[in-house]
């Protein structure tokens, strides 16, 4: 299988969309210079740098998209889509509903998030979960390349808008990605590890850090199964209950603040459809209630790493009190 | 006028205008008592949707806001079915979903219409862009309001558009408000064209209130944006002589200006030039206002008599 | 005591804190118009219309609070935020940090939400669990009169920026507003009844149909404890498990989208700290993942309902499966 | 040039733009090799930031951007904090917090620093308000680049300020290009100036490169500014010879572009007055590039010797 980076999965994904159906477009700022291997293939009408202007250029893709094109529009940074806001909710989101169906918006934002190049809160801001809130939205967060290529392969070929966001820590990292071209279905958790004794749920780069946890608990005697969430909407619920009522204890890991995070949903989900077969609490480990630092090791201590990972599983496997 | 010869059917202009001012009445009384939600009347501004759509061809999609009656009658909306969407009626043209302030016709090519003020302006370029790539022939209309002009979406909007030769016609509909605050608050100009001017694009201002004035110019800049592929700007400057949103008392506003506005009021100065004209004769007035008044009523009972959607509906038509 | 509206409760709350405190001034898109008495009084230069620009409102305030005043905007109607994301979320709840404290920003952000008007998703949109989510920001939605004068009061006392949500159903619903005038601290849920059997857990006008179902489990000897959350950042977590320790059964109930909700956030508190206290699973009522419609009885539809919270109520106090 | 005469201390600002220079340049070899983390340097710029920045007063306050250390340099901040803050350590100016992109001093009047593109714009008007508002003589100085001028926070703040009469001097550095996208992609005219003009405010376009005449151009801004309490715009046409970010290789930008503006360096057209003028001798160019070197050499071993932030510092500082 060949290797690339998450960051390559994606152009590879969007090239062989474009080869496939001459509606899909990309746009946004930078990235016909970023990729522009793309303009080559597909010309500079199809692959274009935009205005630095967030709004616009979501409302563009949301406009084309109603009218029959698949726009993917690359708005970098997570935070930059405050400017977008009012686009994806208001106008993507809702404008299917609000005209009885009339018109559908399959269209996909790319922006990335997450912890790794120290350059604080501005760029590094994990609000997955707003759109997780906001109705008409789907949102998808790979932790791997290949499943970067997959998913973003479904989600433009998705009717709705699809917001795609990319782990900045994981843009460089290596990963196989098969020869296969399908894409994967939005929707599905994968997981990564089978065990019995304690759930790890996550999606994005702490993903790799409850691996890592999973492996430093095997040598203590406890399997830890490792959930990758994927999808983040939908959300696999089934998956969600399958891995609690099998366990019975569920730390649920995302680097997020931990406020009306993904992380609450699913734990919310646990403490109302799997209450009866939880062994001992949930816990949920996020970010801070604070904006990401730059300072290198203060952004690492926003992140959950495998440490405590493994001893939160470890508190959950110990006897519980009555 | 020159321009009045150059109209098609002025007779029909005149009878759309009277059809949206009976429209628009007939919601005030509903919703005064009680029948019908309040809704955004277009009272005071409806040459400047009849003007501007009669310019545009089936082919040309539109976008707008929430003062759209005029513009979605003008297209040929179905009354009944505009007043069961303002009713949440499941015969409404966005099946109960919608209400009055986003009503969406997709089959008249009238797409997206949203109530976020400035939320038209940051969708036309993406409409028009569709068109442009898939060589479908219409222009994009996008109609808004001198409020939306102060939202960012307006200079986002027209960069682009002017930047990517988008068929963009920019219709602002300069009606002197922006809901509770006067122009005069908002504006560090007195006309948008004054901002428009700015993207080197073609910008003209004109009498919204003048039918065949509105019509005339939209014709001129409509066809610009479709012989040059690139956006125009067309500022129409009317006034809403009713409130914001009914009902409203309309205690804020001043009454000097008002009553100015009042004397100009867009159905008479059509009404003259037709008499001037000798094209229209006060029997055939009556008889025009009475079919109007006749449609209207026909449409309150069609929009009365359907049924709510069920509650099963509530979360019909969420994802694709 | 006098009887207000809640609107006019806000009216109430800005004139005693403009009177109090020169730097406290508003605007907004027609506040000057619609409180024109607070324009007579306090004189048009602290009390202005604005263009229609969200997001430069939003940006002005921030701007003005860390310059020394104590602004109130008045953004109109909650998906009109969306516009504003940056400037609130990107600026005024993070520039504090991102400076190293050099700055804080005193402002209050008001805006309608909820149902109650039946105008459609662009204008009804419940997305205070946005503000929850982003750090630096403070969050209330008050469910009375007394404490929307109370709570805004503190609000424009605080040295953060607060998002001060008005339930658009309450609006005009009048209360009793006590003739003491001063504020109510922030992040103090209010226990408006007392009960054993379960607790029903709310904020905005959800409050209210807490009350009437615990009213009728009242009839069937069921107690039902009724919480007001009133400020939802930050949030009363001692409340919350205090009286799910109590009872061990709770109701969270609000308007918002159920999915990564403020109600997804209490339950998931108390699937972490309370689980061994909890006789019952937790059930969530909350608003379909939709937008909400124009149609009257579809926008009822989204709104939790007392029957159906006093159902819930029902299912939790009777035995429960092992 | 007339505006030599005028410049009071032409060799102040002549070794402000080595300091500026020696500082991106000690970033640029620490962050190729790992000792400092990237950023966006302002090399080819220096002349904007120190001709606009010294014709400021005491009182005015700044609000700049991601691309700030001339504008910190030329005000009097401390290179070594201000590398101490790039390099994530407690001795920055913000604690670590703010890495290189957000850099606030407070101290020295500039506030609100902000890597969101059109953040400023959204906020001067605000800090502008305060001060008008509480007596204070400032004027405020907004600094951003032609990117920014295409986001939407650019009309609306323009449009504010022009309408509550505010006294915001907008300073635009347009330096061709938008991170990766070149100016001609993103703008559908060729100067911000062009936009600027539609508010009806001063507007002037000044060669961004000559820092006499950025100087002159500012000061006549700046007192427009402080006498009318209005807003003006001065754009400043100037070339981001280096990369968006470090390390960047260029790759993408056109080479003839390039060579035209580095021939037209900011620094050597200074060096070149002044030694034409009589103003600099040999000896004293080589005494001022060394005392500027050992500054920076400081600075960096000051940076470098700074702890880093305690991890109990996460959650300092979030709320008041
Ligand atoms: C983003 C946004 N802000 C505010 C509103 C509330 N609102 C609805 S219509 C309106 C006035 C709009 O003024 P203008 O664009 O001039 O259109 P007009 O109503 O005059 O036709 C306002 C403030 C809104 N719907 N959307
Ligand atoms: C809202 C937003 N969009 C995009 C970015 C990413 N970004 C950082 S700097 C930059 C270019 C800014 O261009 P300009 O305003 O001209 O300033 P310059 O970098 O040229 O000094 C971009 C796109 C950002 N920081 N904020
Ligand atoms: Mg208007
Ligand atoms: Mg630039």
């Amino acid at each position: 299988m060949p290797t690339l980076t998450l960051n390559d999965a994606v152009g590879l994904a969007l090239a062989e969309e474009m080869r496939r159906d001459h509606k899909v477009i990309a746009f946004g700022e930078g990235i016909a210079t970023k990729r522009h291997e793309l303009v080559t293939e597909f010309g500079a009408l199809r692959v274009r740098n935009t205005p630095l202007a967030e709004g616009i250029i979501a409302g563009t893709a949301v406009g084309a998209a109603a009218g029959g094109l698949r726009p993917v529009a690359d708005l970098l940074f997570a935070p930059f889509l405050c400017y977008a806001m009012d686009e994806l909710v208001n106008s993507a989101g809702k404008l299917r509903y609000m005209s009885g169906g009339q018109f559908s918006f399959p269209l996909v934002t790319l922006a990335m998030t997450g912890a790794g190049w120290g350059i604080g809160a501005q760029h590094n801001h994990n609000i997955e979960a707003w759109f997780v809130h906001s109705p008409g939205l789907k949102v998808v967060m790979p932790s791997t390349p290949a499943d970067a290529r997959g998913l973003l392969k479904a989600a433009i070929r998705d009717d709705n808008p699809v917001v795609f966001l990319l782990d900045i820590g994981l843009l460089y990292q290596p990963g196989e990605v098969p020869h296969e071209a399908d894409p994967m279905p939005l929707g599905q958790a994968a997981t990564l590890r089978s065990g019995n004794d304690v759930s790890l749920i996550s999606y994005g780069k702490t993903v790799h850090h409850c691996e890592q946890a999973a492996e430093s608990l095997a040598t203590e005697g406890i399997t830890a199964e490792v959930i990758d969430l994927r999808s983040l909407k939908p959300l696999d619920e089934a998956a969600i209950l399958a891995t609690a009522r099998k366990t019975g204890r569920v730390v649920v890991v995302h680097e997020a603040n931990r406020l009306c995070g993904v992380g609450a949903e699913v734990a919310a989900l646990l403490a109302e459809q799997a209450f009866t077969r939880l062994k001992a609490p949930v816990i949920r480990l996020g970010g801070p209630d604070a904006p990401v630092p730059s300072s290198f090791p203060l952004e690492q201590a926003t992140v959950p790493q495998a440490d405590a990972i493994a001893a939160a599983a470890r508190r959950l496997s110990a006897p519980q009190p009555a | 006028m020159n321009t009045f010869s150059n109209a098609v059917e002025p007779l029909r202009l005149y009878e759309q205008l009277l059809l949206i001012r009976a429209y628009e009445n007939a919601i005030v009384r509903g919703s005064t008592e009680g029948r019908i939600p309040g809704t955004c009347t277009s009272v005071g501004q409806e040459a400047a949707a009849v003007g501007a759509i009669n310019a545009l061809s089936a082919d040309d999609l539109i976008l707008t806001n929430h003062r759209s009656a005029g513009h979605l009658l003008a297209r040929g909306a179905d009354p009944g079915r505009m007043l069961a969407e303002v009713m949440g009626r499941r015969d409404g043209y966005c099946m109960g979903k919608s209400g009055s302030l986003h009503i969406s016709v997709k089959e008249l090519g009238v797409v997206l219409t949203t109530t976020i003020v400035g939320g038209e302006l940051s969708l036309a370029p993406g409409v028009a862009l569709a068109q442009t790539m898939q060589g479908r022939p219409g222009i994009v209309a996008c109609f808004f309001g001198d409020g939306a002009a102060c939202e960012g979406s307006f200079h986002e909007s027209l960069n682009l558009a002017a930047l990517w030769n988008l068929p963009v016609l920019y219709i602002c509909e300069n009606n002197q408000w922006q809901a509770f605050v006067h122009r005069r608050e908002a504006m560090s100009r007195e006309r948008v064209a004054d901002w428009g001017a700015g993207y080197g694009i073609p910008v003209r201002t004109v009498d919204g209130n003048d039918v065949f004035a509105v019509l005339e110019a939209t014709r001129e800049a409509a066809s610009q944006v479709r012989d040059t592929r690139r956006p125009a700007l067309l500022e129409m400057t009317t006034y809403r002589t009713r409130g914001h949103f009914e009902p409203d008392d309309q205690g804020y506003v001043d009454k000097a200006e008002l009553a100015a506005w009042l004397a100009r009021d867009p159905i008479a100065i059509c009404r003259d030039r037709l008499i001037a004209a000798g094209r229209l004769a006060p029997a055939a007035d009556a008889e025009l206002a009475a079919r109007v008044d006749s449609r209207i009523a026909t449409a309150v009972a069609f929009a009365a008599a359907s049924p709510f959607p069920a509650v099963e509906e509530l979360t019909l038509d969420v994802y694709a």
